[in-house]
């Protein structure tokens, strides 16, 4: 769709208000907006109030009742040198165990829906066992298998088990959108003398792309907020969720609302960049393929 | 003839039960331009595909080049496509969708973009580049698939369907500039079209198929003019079969009665092995319609008539003439219309004459092998 | 694999010489339990001044029984260090990891200001006699807390956490020695240590009464705070530091150490065998006994300190920051001995015990 | 010309692409996964105690025990499920639809929105609920203030808050893959439903529904299996009424110590959700949906 | 003629920039057959596509059975169409596919059962209803696209090329279907097609179409024979037309001098408002190709020149023949055969001859200034 089609659609999803006749129209045009705005302010809801309290001018330790407005927090954001690491640490971990998760997952994924092979169904099955496993399970298990092979717990093995529990993840959701995917394009880039290699890259990615951003956002989500199983295999080191959930016992400091607000803005604002960086090229999402 | 450039020798291909291609065999010459004919579902798709790379024949062999080309996949083959569904990229604009082959054969870029405007000249949709596939009309996208195909100069391209949705006079100039670009650039064209005009102006060779078999392989005046089969004289335009069975088969032309008592005479060399319940048949532009009253010119074979409905259509009129023995006769006659001219009335008698060199005989299809699409008046 | 130590407990094993200093420290600890400024802890940066050791101090510890499920169990039961030299401990896992053999002894020799400065009514805890293998960090109690104008009273006693009147009001937690503790009081049994196995039937019937009255909103870890705070609890079980702080945004709240007894706890600095700096981590300990740093340490962190001397030090400080008026002179932060006197520790359980109790016990918690 | 020899062998390779794409992320489950896994199926037939130490003695008994011992938890944990798994599609799937079809170039900000709020941390996020959702707060005190709900109603620390938490939290789960399967779905389709006298709702469920199956199907397994197994929702928002297996798994590994019992709980678990899977796949309709 | 029951006026589209359509005005009538006729991309698609209500006009107004149909959803017309590009189901098979309307229509399921098979039968796919649509070619699908409206019997059905994908043989079948159906259950169908005579036999009326307005309106007859611009007269089949300046008006014919120098005689009513230099306009299958000693006969009009190429094609031959001015005029001539008829060789001088009645006169095209799209006859 051009510049001029996604205008088409949002004109008749009813957010500009169409001439007078179309009455009917209009009337089913804004529920689903609507609607998607109420859902969207209903995830943002508690986002609301860690934003409020981040302002809170408490007296004690606990961050629980409203003190008064004060910026002193975003001042000292810096303050506990763990935390900032910690969040650091999980940043890093949440990068990683993205995009190396999706990429092995998106490969299952592909060679799943995509392929007909021995072991296939099972493979299929056992892509949800992992998501079926108890985080304790996973944990304690994994670090029971490090310490068989002696391997030193830290940033690389709390790595090895985000990947691991992401993966299944990713699988199911890339597989949501290949399956049923529509081989004429790929048959036509083969057919232009595209390898499959370059057949995957100029055409399958790009078409699948959707997909594969939903199952990054989804590990990486995963990852970020992972607690069990990051506590067994952590080692020396200090994660976000472990830290903060350790900071409970006396009081989680308001800082860790401002970094969540950081997070969040930031994330707000990338979000807000695409749709303006997309204006500007004029372009839009690919038009959705049947099969 | 020149080297055999596309061989397909005893090619079969299944779906389950549906034998969609059965034991074909070609020889294509390259730089040539074959056509393929066949009704809706006889497997012309299905042939193309396995040409193209994109099945693999259940049993046979394809050649290009004289080389078995089996497990070859399609990016290896110097074979480009234009799928009857288009298969454009929905993700890439115009240009990109032509420029998509150049780009994977590391053209330089200011060669690809004087290539890909020029061809989008060529297909008449200069000032495109910029649209996405699905801002186009259905016949802009054929063209696109078109384009896309011809801006790489394979040595084969395959074309199903490739004007299908466009319009005459643009068909016209597309069939025009098709040829030139074969000749000059000495592709060889496997070419599917529904347009029998248009397969017996390009081609220097086509082949009817049906229910997945080959039917007749010819030049196109050959086949159009010696149907080999009753589906074939059917199938190429309307025909006129008329029963009868073979009275005479010496001489230069052998005789046949028709099951209407009158008999005509047909060129012996077409009675070769048919056995004595034959169809004699004429196609309707051959025949001219006479008021009952003339008496047959004594060269000419001839048939009376009554006649049912006359259509008008633009360059010809239409008739159509019940025979005595419940047959139906069509004729068309041209246009020529002026005030003077003698037309028959619906229900008016007529004579109906032809030249016996006109005439073909084939052998009447033993009922039930027939599939679809092959319905004969 | 989570293999059995072959290893028969030694508690009685004498402290192994100890290695030359490696210059290396990694110290767990729970979030927020050391001084900061400016996003620095000034005890760490001193003490790596002063001892030239990198200390690598981590804030790792959330809960007792989480901690030594994720950082000890398995790396100790397969008989590899866990990576910490120094770990922070309540009083009963104390003694569960030196039944376990799990702890390193310490060499008093090379703790001179530990040994000298350990207040006296920290010398010689039930759960490590002598101080074999652990030195206190911090201690506090586990009392009551109340929301006044929720109760309507003042809260003094046990019996109101059995209150119909407060039906679906009252918080309990879910440690079970801290919660089973209180149910012996309740019945009587004092001090805990001498419950047999039927007071502790009786202790979980009392509970489970309590629980299926309706009474118990729910059994907290430490998120009981925020349902206190947030006036969702009348009355919990609750730590006493932590309603120091409620207070100060929270002031209709209030702690009581019940007239029945209350539980008095210390979080205590432990070696983990294996463990690879030792030498280092003696010199740590002894390095927080100095009376000046430990008072920089309470004076941020508001529990009651081990070492002698320090409230004394805070009051001189609060002569000039006011600030520190409320944990000069706090009777929570700094108990009386009567408040003491009243408070008891837990049952030492061996493994068995450990077991029948949970068996008992997680029922009640879990329905 | 390309035409190169025919290479024996080479319909061999094209066989063996699945195996190749397969690799890397199975391997890593495998070893990952599947080995420590094994081992820890191995401690649930094992007996003894930390002190004594464990023997491996094929103690099958364990399991029999704890799926008596549990089972409520069990069963009221696949409850829980299968109401969030509901709720989740119910709530999910406008939105996703909503940003799938009409997003146009807000699509991509959308979706980010969508997944945001998960980045900053649970406990933060639950904390906020619970400050919302207090007894007297904001949200509850002001409907009991209009007298609409009995002074002693309570949304926390009951079955309630924690369906709320998970829904709450696996939202995302449902969303994403929902809008992976949708945002391919042929327009074209809905308008040929459209003029075959569908209205929207039964074109929805004609046409749309049947043609995302792909997604509902992974979506819901996203969010199903891992709320069955979930226990920090139950620890921060539930009362003891409210325990779920994970709870159970948690605290017999965790703080009883017991692993055989834990694991074994958790293989009961995860086999249940194995054949469930199967079940749900088969009833869907589409066998092909695993594969 | 009977009630409207399709009515566009002043219907306008724009795809942002592009004005797809552009202030279109057509009247259909209950029950006839109209076509849409023009050039890839002139917006016949998005004219149907208005009419069922799959896009909204940006000016102007559509009525339906004398309603405006303004905002009226696509499921509330009682309308279906046969998608250009089929939308077929994927999820569902054939059956499911051509039973979707009914279903929709709550038909009891053994009516819904009979009326499937009957409209597959008649789309010449009987035993296919438990494929699905992946496993048929291009033209199984089309038909079963076609199926899929056709069980409906709606109102008024659009058809958007529902038989370009088709055999010549099986279109001609289709198309009797279609008219007979359109016959007996009084459908309005408007049809779109690039098949010129499939528009001439079936269509009781036509509009042709160029970039988004209508050029010309009316039955096919009288736009084939009197085409009122040069566009159309170009579009409807291969057109000659000769440059020349009108002479005399009076009387029955009219005289216009053509460049050559030659003169004609064209019927005066043709001329009417016509400017001095127009454009004279006879089909190549009303000239008679003679050779080029015959004197002309006194009735016709006559022009001189020399064969270029001659084609072969089938049913007629084809004559390119080049004018003195440099122009070229196309001949069909109908290929009776006959071994001892007269035909010209390259080169050869020729004589084109045709009946005055047969000529007609455009304006030349000049700029882009055409005059306004006819709205209604
Ligand atoms: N979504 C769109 N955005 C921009 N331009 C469009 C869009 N859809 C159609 N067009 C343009 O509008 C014009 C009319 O398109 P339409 O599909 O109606 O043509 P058509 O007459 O059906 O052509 P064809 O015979 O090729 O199918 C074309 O030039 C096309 O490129
Ligand atoms: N995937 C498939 N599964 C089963 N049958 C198939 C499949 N693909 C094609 N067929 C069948 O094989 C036969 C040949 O199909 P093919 O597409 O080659 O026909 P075609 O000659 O191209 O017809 P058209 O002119 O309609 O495009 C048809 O009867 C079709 O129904
Ligand atoms: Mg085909
Ligand atoms: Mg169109």
């Amino acid at each position: 769709m051009s510049a001029a089609a996604p205008t088409a659609t949002v004109e008749r999803a009813g957010w500009e208000a169409p001439a007078s006749p179309r009455r009917s129209r209009r009337r089913r045009g804004w529920i689903l907006p609507v609607y998607t705005v109420l859902v969207i302010a209903y995830l943002f809801l508690p986002i609301a109030v860690m934003i409020l309290f981040g302002f809170n001018d408490l007296k004690g330790r606990f961050n629980f009742t409203w003190q008064g407005f004060t910026l002193r927090h975003y001042r000292d954001v810096l303050q506990f040198q763990e935390l900032t690491l910690a969040l650091r640490n999980s940043l890093l971990i949440a990068a990683v165990t993205t995009v190396v998760a999706t990429i092995l997952g998106t490969l299952v994924a592909l060679a799943l829906t995509r392929y007909r092979f021995r072991g296939r169904g099972s493979t299929n099955m056992f892509i949800f066992l992992p998501m079926a496993t108890p985080e304790v399970v996973l944990g304690a298990s994994l670090l029971s298998f490090f310490l068989t092979l002696g391997l030193p717990r830290g940033l690389l093995t709390i790595l090895v088990a985000h990947i691991m529990f992401t993966i299944s993840f990713v699988v199911v959701t890339v597989k949501a959108r290949t399956h049923g995917f529509n081989r004429e394009w790929e048959e036509a880039a083969k057919d232009l003398g595209a390898t499959p290699w370059v057949t995957f890259w100029t055409v399958t990615f790009p078409l699948i792309l959707p997909g594969i951003m939903a199952a990054a956002a989804l590990a990486a989500a995963l990852s970020i907020d992972d607690y069990v199983v990051t506590a067994f295999n952590s080692g020396q080191t200090s994660t976000f969720p472990l830290w903060v959930f350790g900071a409970s016992r006396f009081g989680v400091p308001p800082q860790v609302n401002v970094m969540g607000t950081i997070i969040f803005v930031v994330g707000v604002a990338l979000a807000l960049a695409t749709v303006a960086i997309q204006r500007r090229q004029g372009g839009a999402a690919p038009a959705p393929g049947g099969s | 003839m020149g080297e055999i450039d596309v061989r397909l020798i005893e090619v079969t291909k299944r779906f389950g039960d549906v034998v969609a291609v059965d034991r074909v065999s070609l020889d294509i010459v390259r730089g040539t331009f074959f056509s393929l004919l066949g009704p809706s579902g006889c497997g012309k798709t299905t042939t193309l595909r396995m040409i193209g790379g994109f099945e693999d024949p259940d049993d046979g062999r394809i050649e290009l080049g004289g080389r078995s080309v089996a497990g070859l996949p399609p990016y290896r083959r110097d074979v480009n496509t234009v799928f009857q569904s288009y298969a454009l990229f929905p993700h890439l604009d115009v240009f990109e969708n032509v420029a998509y082959g150049l780009r994977r054969k590391r053209v330089p870029k200011p060669v690809i973009r004087t290539r890909v405007f020029e061809v989008l000249d060529l297909v008449d949709l200069p000032g495109f580049q910029g649209r996405r596939v699905s801002q186009l009309s259905g016949g802009q996208q054929q063209r696109v698939a078109l384009a896309r195909a011809l801006v790489n100069s394979p040595r084969v391209l395959l074309l199903d369907e490739p004007l299908g949705a466009l319009d005459l006079k643009l068909r016209k100039q597309m069939q025009l500039e098709l040829k030139r670009i074969q000749r000059e650039v000495e592709i060889t064209f496997i070419y599917v079209t529904h347009d029998q005009e248009e397969a017996m102006t390009m081609s220097d060779g086509l082949a009817v198929m049906r229910s997945g078999r080959v039917e007749q392989v010819g030049n196109p005046e050959d086949v159009y003019e010696h149907p080999a089969t009753e589906f074939v004289a059917g199938f190429l335009g309307a025909s006129n079969l008329l029963p009868g069975s073979i009275e005479e088969r010496e001489g230069e032309f052998g005789v046949v009665a028709l099951s209407t008592g009158e008999k005509v005479r047909v060129p012996a060399r077409t009675l070769n092995g048919a056995g004595p319940r034959v169809k004699v048949g004429v196609r309707p532009e051959k025949i001219r319609i006479l008021p009952g009253s003339n008496p047959p010119e004594q060269a000419d074979n001839a048939v009376r008539g009554r006649l049912r409905v006359s259509t008008y259509v633009g360059v010809s009129n239409q008739y159509q003439v019940d025979t005595p023995d419940g047959g139906t006769v069509t004729v068309y006659e041209q246009n020529l219309g002026g005030p003077g001219r003698w037309a028959p009335a619906p229900g008016e008698e007529v004579l109906l004459a032809w030249h016996p060199e006109h005439t073909f005989v084939v052998e009447p299809e033993s009922s039930g092998v027939e599939q679809e699409g092959g319905s004969d008046e | 694999g989570v293999r059995g130590t072959q290893e028969q407990p030694s508690p009685a094993a004498s402290p192994s010489p100890l290695p030359a200093k490696s210059g290396e420290l990694r110290v767990a600890n729970w979030p927020l339990y050391i001084d900061l400024e400016g996003g620095k802890s000034p005890t760490l940066n001193d003490f790596e001044k002063q001892t030239d050791i990198d200390i690598t101090y981590k804030e790792d510890i959330n809960d007792n029984d989480e901690f030594f499920g994720t950082d000890l169990r398995q790396q100790l039961a397969s008989d590899q260090p866990t990576g910490w030299d120094i770990i922070t401990m309540t009083d009963w896992m104390i003694a569960k990891l030196s039944r376990l053999g799990w702890l390193e002894p310490l060499h008093h020799e090379v703790l001179p200001n530990a040994t000298a400065n350990l207040d006296a009514k920290f010398q010689d805890p039930y759960f490590d006699p002598g101080r074999k293998y652990s030195f206190p960090w911090a201690a506090g109690i586990t009392g009551i807390g109340y929301n006044k104008k929720l109760t309507g009273r003042p809260i003094t006693s046990i019996n109101d956490l059995f209150d119909p009147a407060f039906k679906g009001k009252v918080g309990m937690f879910s440690e079970m020695r801290d919660t089973i503790n209180f149910a012996l009081f309740q019945l009587g049994v004092k001090p805990p240590d001498s419950a047999t196995m039927d007071d502790i039937e009786r202790a979980v019937e009392l509970l489970t009464q309590q629980r299926d009255d309706g009474i118990v909103r729910a059994y907290y870890g430490n998120d009981y705070t925020d349902q206190l705070a947030g006036g969702n609890l009348a009355l919990t079980m609750a730590w006493s530091g932590d309603v120091n702080y409620l207070k100060l945004d929270t002031p209709e709240l209030e702690f009581v150490v019940p007239e029945e007894g209350g539980n008095r706890w210390t979080d205590n600095m432990a070696i983990p065998v294996h463990a690879e700096h030792p030498t280092d981590a003696h010199e740590w300990i002894d390095f927080v006994y100095q009376p000046d740093i430990a008072t920089r340490i309470t004076e941020w962190v508001w529990y009651e300190s081990p070492v002698a001397g320090v409230q004394d030090l805070i009051r001189e400080h609060a002569k000039s920051d006011r600030s520190l008026k409320p944990v000069a002179n706090s009777g929570l932060v700094w108990p009386s001995e009567d408040v003491l006197a009243n408070t008891y520790g837990y049952k030492i359980l061996s493994e068995e015990e450990e077991a029948a109790w949970h068996d008992l016990f997680d029922p009640l918690v879990q329905g | 010309m390309a035409v190169a020899a025919e290479r024996p062998g080479f319909g061999l390779r094209r066989g063996l692409v699945p195996y190749f794409l397969l690799v890397p992320g199975i391997a890593w489950l495998l070893v990952f996964y599947a080995i420590p896994t094994i081992q820890m199926f191995l401690i649930s037939l094992q007996e003894g105690s930390l002190e004594r130490g464990y023997q491996l003695t094929w103690h099958w008994a364990t399991y029999g025990d704890v799926f008596s011992k549990y089972s409520t938890q069990l069963i009221r944990s696949v409850g829980y499920g299968l109401v969030v798994t509901l709720a989740c599609l119910l709530i999910s799937y406008p939105l996703a639809y909503f940003i799938a079809l009409y997003g146009g170039r807000w699509k991509n900000a959308l979706l980010f929105m969508v997944i945001l709020p998960f980045f900053v941390s649970f406990l933060i996020r639950t904390l906020s609920w619970k400050f919302i959702l207090a007894d007297n707060g904001l949200f509850l005190g002001t409907i009991k203030q209009i007298g609409l709900l009995p002074d002693d109603f309570h949304v926390l620390a009951t079955p309630i808050a924690v369906i709320s938490g998970l829904i709450y939290n696996f939202l995302p789960f449902m969303a994403l893959p929902l809008y992976a399967s949708l945002e391919k779905l042929d327009r074209s389709l809905l308008e040929a439903a459209q003029d075959l006298y569908s209205s929207r709702a039964v074109a929805f469920l004609r046409v749309t529904l049947p043609l995302s199956l792909p997604g509902v199907f992974a979506g819901s397994l996203l969010t199903f299996i891992p709320s069955v197994g979930d226990f920090i929702n139950a620890t921060l928002l539930g009362s003891p009424n409210t325990t779920m297996i994970g709870n159970v798994i948690q605290r017999r590994m965790l703080i009883s110590n017991d692993y055989p019992e834990g694991a074994a709980i958790s293989f009961i678990l995860m086999a249940g959700i194995l054949v469930g899977v199967a079940l749900y796949a088969k009833m869907l309709g589409t066998e092909e949906l695993t594969g």
